[in-house]
């Protein structure tokens, strides 16, 4: 237990920063929008390989049907959202930058968009590898952000052993309140998705940790806890990154993954509230994920508020149907802080996309665009909750330096959270010097 | 006059500075100071040398006391000392040939830096016993360390800085000497 | 553009013989050479050197042309010859021309501001004071330390220093001190320089180290200087000062 | 909608902390400026125009190594202008204002422009041009005049206005012509070292004593100091830890012998040491920025001034402790990586 | 003679003498015990060789670059930064043959400049091709194409690459060495090393067709197989919307494939003229950017 | 290797070492003396001529045995013979005056650490003819006593208002002590480095410009 426990007497870990929260739409209930005209479907939405598409142009697809199939274990399926006819399989815009293939579906206009094709069953007859199928089946992702395939997760290797499942209620990017909204409104389903997320792993403990600006969550999750004591609630502080699944790990149980190293090294499995939630009413529908609910929020939104969006539902139209001003606007899928910018409004949202942020001029012009030289004021290096030393690797990365980087400071363990560029007075973009310096690292290494 | 052991140290560490105040063994500090991962071992060697030609030096200094020659001191020490380096670089790219590697040419260089030579001259017209003269070369030793490793470590520092172009390379190198002389500067004086 | 060597080089080929050879052959020419340049200088740099200590000497002790070196010890004070080196203090007895005894010349140092300052420094029996001084060697600060050779007020001070022997002639009446500039009371203060101050109190410290050794000893013993002034004065004239 | 907006492309995070390096350089001048107007009151005209003169010629500098390395000006930062206050603050009131030029170039050339700027240098700039001055005219830069002597805002201290180039006048008489009680011309530090006399603490306290322009009132330079932590322009582990290491090593040796040595207290008050702790060092571009290199940087620069002082040639030894920890300073950082989270505990 | 002087030399060419014979000795027996050999040619070479540790040969860096060529296991024109004459005269000195000389390059696969392709945002963050890529591929409508920011001019140690005013990196062949760097820094892959003779050269990399590359940059290539028609069979193919040039069959290429190419994205290089559009390819007056 | 293999003695041979590869400027080689002993010009001046005289002989007496000398010892041998004619000089210079013998210190006796002497006679006397190398030394002695000349010119004159001893500014003029002390010396040699740099590039950037009008 650290040092700094002792004194506030939260759970947290040391380092990270506090942000202004924004978290204006807590109150705001899961909504639905009217369906786009058109659903773009890149099929990596999800880190593996992409799916294969099952569905030709011209084909006709139902709301929930497969339109693309596995390709192997180490990928999901993906389901039609809409009912609607296929346009194709075209180049389109990705969060990721380049554009990917992807199934475009003209939705119809006049369909009641029933989900019309599922396989209900018993989960508790499942098997372990069935329920791990079953899982992979509904095409579930990390719905935390990191969009990895869920039954990958809760496929626990053979030489690991994990006792604890740690479920993310963080939350702890600026603006975003999907899932304190999960919380609040689907606590049963998040329970059923535990308690099978605890069955496929084996774990005997599970222990979902909240920040304490989320209290009537905690309270209402108390509440559905089921009797026997084997899932618990914990409120951890508030503080950036609390979500990242290291700094929860730390905080809820003291254990640190090793550098490199996965969560299942010290007995551990994360997963987001949303995801389990998620599971927790696909299992036993037998349906696909086919929708997912983000939170659209920022400075240049009129109408913010949390909705229910079919996957592949291109910006422009949430947009459209929110209202949004400005006329230089920024785009953001996520949080604040580590979110993507958008460079396109065709970009779809995809299963990894918990908001859409819009910041119009005058929260852009707030910050002083001047990149200062490194004053070595060392914020960052008090802030980096890695305990990596930005200073030196922003430097050196200014120089090229990225071998030495890796070599010498650890430049790996960094997981892009922001927090150094955030208090850099000198406006220093360290994070993207590092994704760019870990970016050629991994190419020269290939 | 006698002066203590701890005086003749601190002084030729710190408040005479070989390399700093005294202006020896310049072309190691300049030439081997652009990374620590090799000055450190460079400093180790000169300060290895320096116990060497220190011991060399007072021995060889007892003959020719003996026989009246001291006019032949500055050859025969040069030469002794000489040799004994020429061993231990030959020593070492036999046993190490990674560290031998590391230091390339400056090994040659220490043979004949004028640090070594200095040292052995000094401790003479100081009169310094054996036990003095041994004091006297890890002192020096220490503060040739001591001013190449900070060096180095500035100079690390300055590889990361946006220099203007005209100042990159000996010249900056240079004007760090002076300053890191004129921050030594406050030594002078220590133990008067 | 030579073909490499290739054969030549794969082995260690030079035989021992060669090397020693060539390396004793060497050392013997720079012996050679060596003894050679030394014996011709020899007497030049002699030469030279007395002069320096001649004008050093002459300088610290007003109306001196002629001097005779001793030794204080033991047993009293000894005069030294080429033939008979003696260990001690060394001091030079320096004469006027007509071979009185004018004064003593006799060596002190002390830690200054960046090493040991060395001085010569006169004493007078006469009036029991120090006359004059001369720095033999220093390495102050150029155009601050070394003001104790340059700074006309400050070498004033050794016009008379006070040096005389308390009554039962064990000791200095008072020790020499130097004081901060401008506040020199006594014959035995020394006035310091401003901005050089620890190199003045440096000279102050050796001249009174120096003095408090060799004075009680001297003392009871300079009619012994008087007894035996040198034959022939040395000719004059091309005194070297600095 | 309308017109289709301008996407504007940024890179994560998209949030920021607020508050750059101007702002912090802004505050650090405004700190500074309650020091600079009791130095003026105190030392009047003389020490009105070294400030004026050695902040010109710093800022004046500063864009003439824009200019020969074409780059745009660096004024703006106001870090030019912090090294220039700095600098005349450390300065003895009535240095010739020639030499003060001479410092305030050398710092800026040497200091920083050699380097390539902002944030680029190695060593504390001011200091570099003090120590260079010190070096270079060594009289000039000891020679001290009282506190709040008659006829300061009507007249220059004679010193003050000597022409480039030439030697200032001796002040001597001067000094005893403007001061009733008898003024020896020198700081409390001196006067302890060399004469064994050692001030009022209230008066170091208060600044009534002779010295540089602005190192006379600890008390003042605290309160402006704890302005700037509180602000968290600057880390208050550093003068925190400078004074300590500076306090521990003074209380042992006056334990030891206290009639031949200094209290604590008097070390701490006395000199440049206040300043220094809380100007100087705190510069976080010659810090470290390892929070346990801060502490061994804060601490060997405590441990050296004292050192300095009191087995040293010279009185004072804040500037030379200071540059000696700029120095150390890349090496503090690279011994002192923190232990990467993750990373096993060795023994572990 | 003086007896005093004759003693004093004699003692002193003796002591000499006695010490040379020692240290002599010390050595000799040294050199036997501890010699270590290491070939003098490798300095030679190395001092031969550029000494600026590129590593474009393949090897580490220049000395080991040396030791391979002394052990025969390299040809000397692998370095491609020495000149010709440097590599003839290592050969020499090594005796061997110089190896194939074939001047290589660094070739850009994009023509779209500020002037021709569109940004559909607008990038406000570090000027660097690498930064601007991470952040949702960059502000250029086409993301394939380059994004202007110079990464490659930045790496090129040999100051071969510089910006044109539309800002596209334009490579000075005689100055490339064909080192790699820019190729390995570009973040859309834009730069290949290619032989000179290797005049044929599709300046595209989009992978869309028709209008909807068009709509991004006038001088895409559309995929409109007309360079393949014209040419003759195997050398150009259309894969994934864009021309392919088969280069194994480069000694059948010529100007003729270009000639019908309706934007230019197929272009003739040649060593006097430069590039060379066909008479067909759309016309650019334009000099100013385009607007977002 | 081209110019080693050469025999012929050029203009090049000779002003290699005053310019192109002076010593001092540009292969910052025998650094020591050249800060320790250039606070005044004469100084500068004594130590250049010193250092030429031992560059000289031991070059041409090098060249002339470079054969005999076995690789093994060349080093021991170099030196002692480097050490030889250093005692010469230093007795010389005591014999013509014990004042500058005194200024010098032991500077001239460590003329034989000087690593130019020993970086010359191993890249050049041991191994090119007599005439040749002596010609070399000549330059490269020459461009040395100028470096120095440069220094001690520039420190004597900021340091103590004085050229060659002679007073230039009066008594008023306030001297710059620390252009005598080391860090001067240091700075002082930046300085000069920091110029011809300066010069250097502007001349490329001159014809730069140039060549792109043309
Ligand atoms: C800096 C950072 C912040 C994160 N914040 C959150 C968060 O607030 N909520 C969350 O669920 N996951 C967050 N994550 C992702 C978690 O680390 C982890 O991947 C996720 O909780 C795993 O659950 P999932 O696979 O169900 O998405 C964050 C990751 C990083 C690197
Ligand atoms: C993570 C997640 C969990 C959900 N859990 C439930 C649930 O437990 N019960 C339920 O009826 N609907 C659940 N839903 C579906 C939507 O909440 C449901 O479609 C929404 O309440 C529609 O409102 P309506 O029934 O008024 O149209 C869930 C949706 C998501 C994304
Ligand atoms: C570069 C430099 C050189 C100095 N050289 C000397 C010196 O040679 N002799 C000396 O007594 N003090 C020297 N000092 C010490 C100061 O001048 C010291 O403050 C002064 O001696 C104190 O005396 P004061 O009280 O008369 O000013 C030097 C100081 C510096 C910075
Ligand atoms: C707390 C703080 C202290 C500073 N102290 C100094 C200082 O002592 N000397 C100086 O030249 N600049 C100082 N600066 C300004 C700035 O950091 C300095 O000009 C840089 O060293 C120039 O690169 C300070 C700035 C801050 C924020
Ligand atoms: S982005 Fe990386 S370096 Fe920066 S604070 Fe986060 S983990 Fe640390
Ligand atoms: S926060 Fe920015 S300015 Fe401060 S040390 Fe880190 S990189 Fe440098
Ligand atoms: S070719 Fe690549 S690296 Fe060069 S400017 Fe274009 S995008 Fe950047
Ligand atoms: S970086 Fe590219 S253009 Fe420059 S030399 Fe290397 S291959 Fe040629
Ligand atoms: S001259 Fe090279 S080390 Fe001294």
């Amino acid at each position: 237990m650290g040092l700094f426990d002792l004194f506030s007497g939260l759970k947290t870990f040391a380092h990270g920063i506090h942000p202004p929260y924004h978290k204006d739409t807590a109150d705001k209930p899961i909504r639905r929008l009217p369906f786009p005209a058109q659903l773009v479907l890149p099929l990596d939405q999800h880190i593996g390989k992409p799916a294969i598409p099952l569905v030709k142009k011209g084909q006709e697809v139902v709301r929930g049907e497969p339109i693309a199939k596995a390709d192997g274990a180490f990928s999901v399926p993906l389901h039609a959202p809409a009912t609607g006819r296929v346009r194709g399989i075209e180049l389109m815009p990705t969060p990721k930058g380049p554009k990917s293939d992807a199934i475009v579906i003209d939705v119809y206009d006049g369909s009641t968009q029933e989900v019309l094709w599922k396989q209900p069953r018993e989960m508790s007859e499942l098997s372990p590898t069935e329920a791990i199928q079953a899982i992979q089946d509904t095409g579930m992702v990390g719905l935390g952000g990191a969009a990895f395939p869920s039954h990958l997760k809760l496929t626990i290797p053979e030489d690991k052993t994990v006792d604890t499942l740690v479920i993310n209620g963080c939350e702890c990017e600026p603006y975003l309140t999907c899932d304190h909204r999960v919380m609040l409104e689907h606590p049963q389903a998040l329970m059923r998705g535990i308690r099978y997320a605890m069955r496929a792993t084996g774990t005997s403990q599970a222990i979902i940790g909240v920040e304490d600006n989320k209290m009537d969550a905690v309270e209402i999750l108390r509440d559905h806890l089921p009797k026997g004591g084997s899932i618990k609630v914990e409120s951890v502080e508030t503080k950036y990154p609390q979500g990242s699944e290291k700094m929860l790990i730390k905080s809820v149980l003291n254990r640190e993954v090793p550098a490199g190293g996965l969560p299942a090294d010290v007995g551990v499995v994360v997963n987001n509230v949303g995801t389990l939630a998620g599971l927790g009413r696909l299992l036993p529908e037998g349906e696909g994920l086919i929708e997912r609910v983000i939170t659209v929020a920022g400075p240049g939104i009129v109408k913010p508020g949390n909705y229910l969006v079919p996957l592949g539902t291109p910006i422009r139209h949430i947009l459209e149907q929110v209202g949004y001003e400005g006329s230089r606007t920024e785009f953001i899928l996520g949080g604040p802080m580590m979110g993507p910018a958008v460079s396109a409004m065709d970009t779809p949202i995809t299963k990894g996309t918990s908001g859409l942020l819009v910041l119009n001029e005058p929260s852009i012009e707030e910050e002083s665009h001047k990149i200062w030289p490194c004053i070595r004021c060392a914020r960052c290096v008090k802030a980096c909750p890695m305990h990596l030393n930005p200073s030196i690797l922003g430097q050196m990365a200014a120089k090229r330096k990225y071998e030495e980087m890796a070599e010498d400071y650890h430049l790996n363990d960094c997981f892009e959270c922001g927090c150094c560029s955030y208090v850099c007075p000198s406006n220093i973009p360290l994070v993207q010097y590092f994704r760019i310096a870990k970016a050629i690292n991994r190419e020269q290494a290939a | 006059m006698t002066e203590s052991l701890s005086f003749i140290f601190l002084n030729a560490v710190l408040a005479n500075n070989f390399v700093l105040a005294l202006f020896l063994g310049l072309c190691p500090f300049l030439g081997v100071s652009g990374k620590l991962n090799t000055a450190l071992p460079m400093g180790l060697a000169t300060m290895f040398v320096m116990l060497v030609s220190s011991v060399s030096a007072y021995l060889i200094n007892i003959v020719l006391v003996t026989f009246e020659i001291e006019f032949l001191r500055l050859i025969a020490y040069i030469a002794v000392i000489a040799s004994a380096v020429q061993l231990v670089e030959m020593a070492l790219k036999k046993l190490s040939p990674a560290l031998f590697r590391s230091l390339g040419i400056f090994l040659p260089l220490i043979t004949t830096n004028c640090a070594i030579l200095g040292l052995a001259l000094f401790q003479t017209f100081k009169e310094y016993n054996f036990t003095q003269s041994l004091v006297y070369a890890i002192g020096a030793g220490v503060g040739f360390i001591l001013a190449i490793v900070l060096m180095a470590g500035l100079r690390e520092k300055l590889e990361l800085s946006t220099m203007p172009s005209i100042t990159q390379g000996a010249a900056v190198s240079l004007m760090l000497g002076g300053l890191l002389s004129l921050s030594f500067m406050g030594f002078a004086g220590l133990g008067g | 553009m030579s073909t490499p060597e290739t054969e030549v080089m794969q082995q260690p080929a030079t035989p021992a013989g060669p090397m020693i050879r060539t390396l004793m052959g060497i050392a013997m020419l720079s012996g050679f050479l060596v003894v050679l340049t030394y014996q011709l200088t020899k007497p030049i740099i002699e030469e030279n050197q007395r002069r320096a200590i001649e004008a050093a000497v002459f300088q610290v002790i007003p109306g001196a042309v002629a001097r005779k070196d001793f030794v204080v010890n033991e047993t009293g004070v000894v005069a030294v010859t080429a033939e008979n080196p003696a260990e001690g203090i060394p001091i030079y007895a320096g004469y006027d021309q007509a071979g009185q005894l004018k004064g003593i010349a006799a060596k002190a140092a002390a830690q200054g501001y960046a090493d040991i300052i060395y001085l010569l420094y006169g004493y007078e029996p006469e009036c029991q004071c120090i006359r004059g001084i001369k720095v033999l060697k220093l390495a102050e600060t150029p155009g601050l330390g070394d003001k104790i050779i340059t700074d006309a007020n400050f070498v004033a001070n050794f016009d008379a220093l006070d040096a005389s022997l308390n009554d039962a002639g064990s000791d200095l009446a008072n020790d020499i001190v130097t004081v901060k500039h401008g506040t020199k009371q006594n014959p035995w203060e020394i006035d310091a320089i401003s901005g050089a101050t620890i190199s003045a109190k440096a000279v102050g410290k050796a001249l009174n180290l120096s003095a408090k050794a060799l004075l009680p000893k001297l003392a009871p013993q300079v009619e012994k200087l008087r007894e035996d002034p040198p034959r022939q004065p040395p000719e004059q004239g091309e005194e070297q000062v600095n | 909608m309308s017109k289709k907006p301008t996407i504007e492309l940024r890179t994560s995070p998209h949030a920021h902390a607020g508050g750059d390096v101007v702002r912090i350089m802004r505050n650090v001048v405004y700190a500074m400026l309650p020091i600079c107007a009791f130095t003026i009151w105190q030392f009047g005209l003389s020490a009105l125009a070294l400030l004026i003169v050695v902040t010109a010629t710093c800022m004046a500098s500063e864009r003439l190594f824009n200019r020969l390395s074409s780059q745009p000006s660096s004024l703006g930062d106001w870090s030019a202008a912090i090294t220039g206050i700095l600098l005349a603050l450390t300065l003895p009131p009535g240095f010739p204002l020639w030499m003060g030029a001479v410092a305030a170039f050398a710092a800026v050339a040497l200091g920083k422009a050699l380097f390539g700027g902002l944030g680029m240098n190695a060593m504390n700039p001011a200091l570099i041009g003090r120590a260079f001055v010190q070096a270079a005219f060594p009289v000039a830069i000891t020679t001290w005049t009282p506190a709040f002597f008659e006829g300061r805002f009507t007249s220059f201290v004679p010193t003050t206005l000597t022409p480039p180039f030439l030697q200032p006048p001796v002040i001597s008489d001067w000094v005893t012509s403007v001061t009733v009680d008898a003024f020896s011309g020198a700081t409390p530090l001196a006067l302890q070292k060399f004469e064994g006399v050692q001030m009022d603490t209230l008066d170091m306290l208060l600044g009534t004593t002779a010295g540089s322009a602005g190192e006379t009132s600890a008390l003042l330079i605290l309160i402006c100091g704890l302005y700037l932590a509180a602000r968290r322009m600057l880390d208050w582990r550093i003068p925190v830890l400078v004074m300590l290491g500076a306090a521990v090593t003074a209380g042992i040796f006056f334990l030891i012998d206290p009639v031949k040595y200094p209290d604590p207290l008097f070390v701490l008050l006395s000199g440049g040491l206040m300043l220094g702790a809380w100007f100087m060092a705190s510069d976080m571009v010659g810090s470290p920025v390892t929070p346990l290199g801060v502490v061994i940087y804060a601490l060997m620069i405590g441990v050296l001034t004292v050192i300095i002082r009191l087995f040293g040639g010279l009185t004072e030894g804040v500037m030379y402790a200071i540059l000696l920890g700029n120095a150390a300073t890349p090496l503090i950082d690279q011994l002192t990586q923190p232990r990467v989270f993750g990373e096993q505990r060795a023994g572990k | 003679m003086d007896i005093e002087i004759v003693l004093n030399v004699s003692s002193a060419i003796l002591f000499m003498g006695v010490l040379g014979l020692l240290l002599s000795s010390l050595l000799a027996f040294a050199n036997k015990k501890l010699w270590v050999f290491e070939d003098p040619r490798i300095d030679e070479v190395e001092s031969l060789l550029p000494a600026t540790n590129c590593g474009a040969c393949g090897s580490a860096g220049c000395r080991p670059f040396a030791e391979a060529l002394i052990e025969g296991k390299v040809a000397p024109a692998l370095c491609t930064v020495s000149s010709a004459d440097n590599i003839t005269e290592i050969a020499d000195y090594l005796g061997v043959d110089s190896g194939d000389v074939v001047k290589r390059v660094a070739r850009l696969a994009c023509a779209g400049g500020s002037h021709v392709a569109r940004m559909r945002a607008h990038y406000d963050g570090l000027a660097s091709c690498r930064a601007a890529a991470v952040v949702s591929g960059g502000p250029k409508g086409c993301t394939w194409g380059c994004l202007g920011l110079a990464d490659c001019a930045e790496v090129c140690e040999f100051d071969a690459i510089t910006m044109d005013k539309h800002g596209l990196p334009v490579v000075e062949s005689a100055k490339c060495t064909a080192c790699e760097d820019c190729v390995e820094v570009c973040p859309k892959g834009l730069f290949s090393i290619q032989p000179v003779d290797h005049r044929l050269w599709v300046a595209c990399k989009n992978l869309e067709h028709g209008d909807t590359a068009e709509n991004d940059c006038e001088v895409a290539c559309t995929a409109c197989e007309r360079c393949v028609k014209d040419s003759p069979e195997g050398l150009i193919t259309i894969d994934d919307n864009l021309a392919i040039i088969d280069y194994s069959k480069n000694g059948l290429a010529s100007r003729v494939a270009t000639e019908r190419c309706p934007t230019g994205a197929i272009v003739w290089l040649d060593d006097d003229r430069g590039v060379i559009k066909g008479t067909q390819a759309k016309r650019i007056i334009r000099k100013e950017a385009l607007p977002i | 290797m081209s110019k080693i293999g050469n025999d012929n003695i050029t203009w090049g041979t000779f002003s290699e070492g005053l310019w192109r590869d002076n010593p001092v400027f540009v292969m910052l080689l025998g650094m020591c003396p050249v800060l320790a002993v250039t606070n005044s010009a004469i100084n500068a001046l004594a130590m250049g001529l010193a250092t030429t005289f031992v560059l000289l002989a031991s070059g041409a007496l090098i060249s002339l045995l470079r054969h005999s000398i076995p690789k093994q010892v060349r080093i021991a041998t170099y030196i002692v013979i480097i050490a030889t004619f250093v005692t010469i000089v230093d007795y010389a210079i005591q014999a013509i005056s014990l004042d500058l013998y005194n200024a010098l210190g032991a500077f001239i006796q460590l003329i034989v650490a000087n690593c130019m002497i020993l970086g010359r006679a191993e890249a050049y006397a041991s191994r090119n003819r007599p005439l040749k190398s002596f010609t070399n030394a000549l330059g490269m002695g020459a461009g040395f006593t100028i470096a120095l000349l440069c220094l001690g010119v520039v420190r004597e004159v900021l340091g103590a208002g004085s050229l060659f001893g002679i007073d230039l500014f009066g008594p008023r003029f306030e001297p710059w002590v620390v252009m005598i002390l080391p860090a001067g010396g240091f700075i002082v040699l930046g300085a000069w480095l920091l110029l011809f740099e300066w010069l250097k590039q502007r001349k490329e950037r001159l014809e730069l410009e140039a060549a792109a009008e043309t």
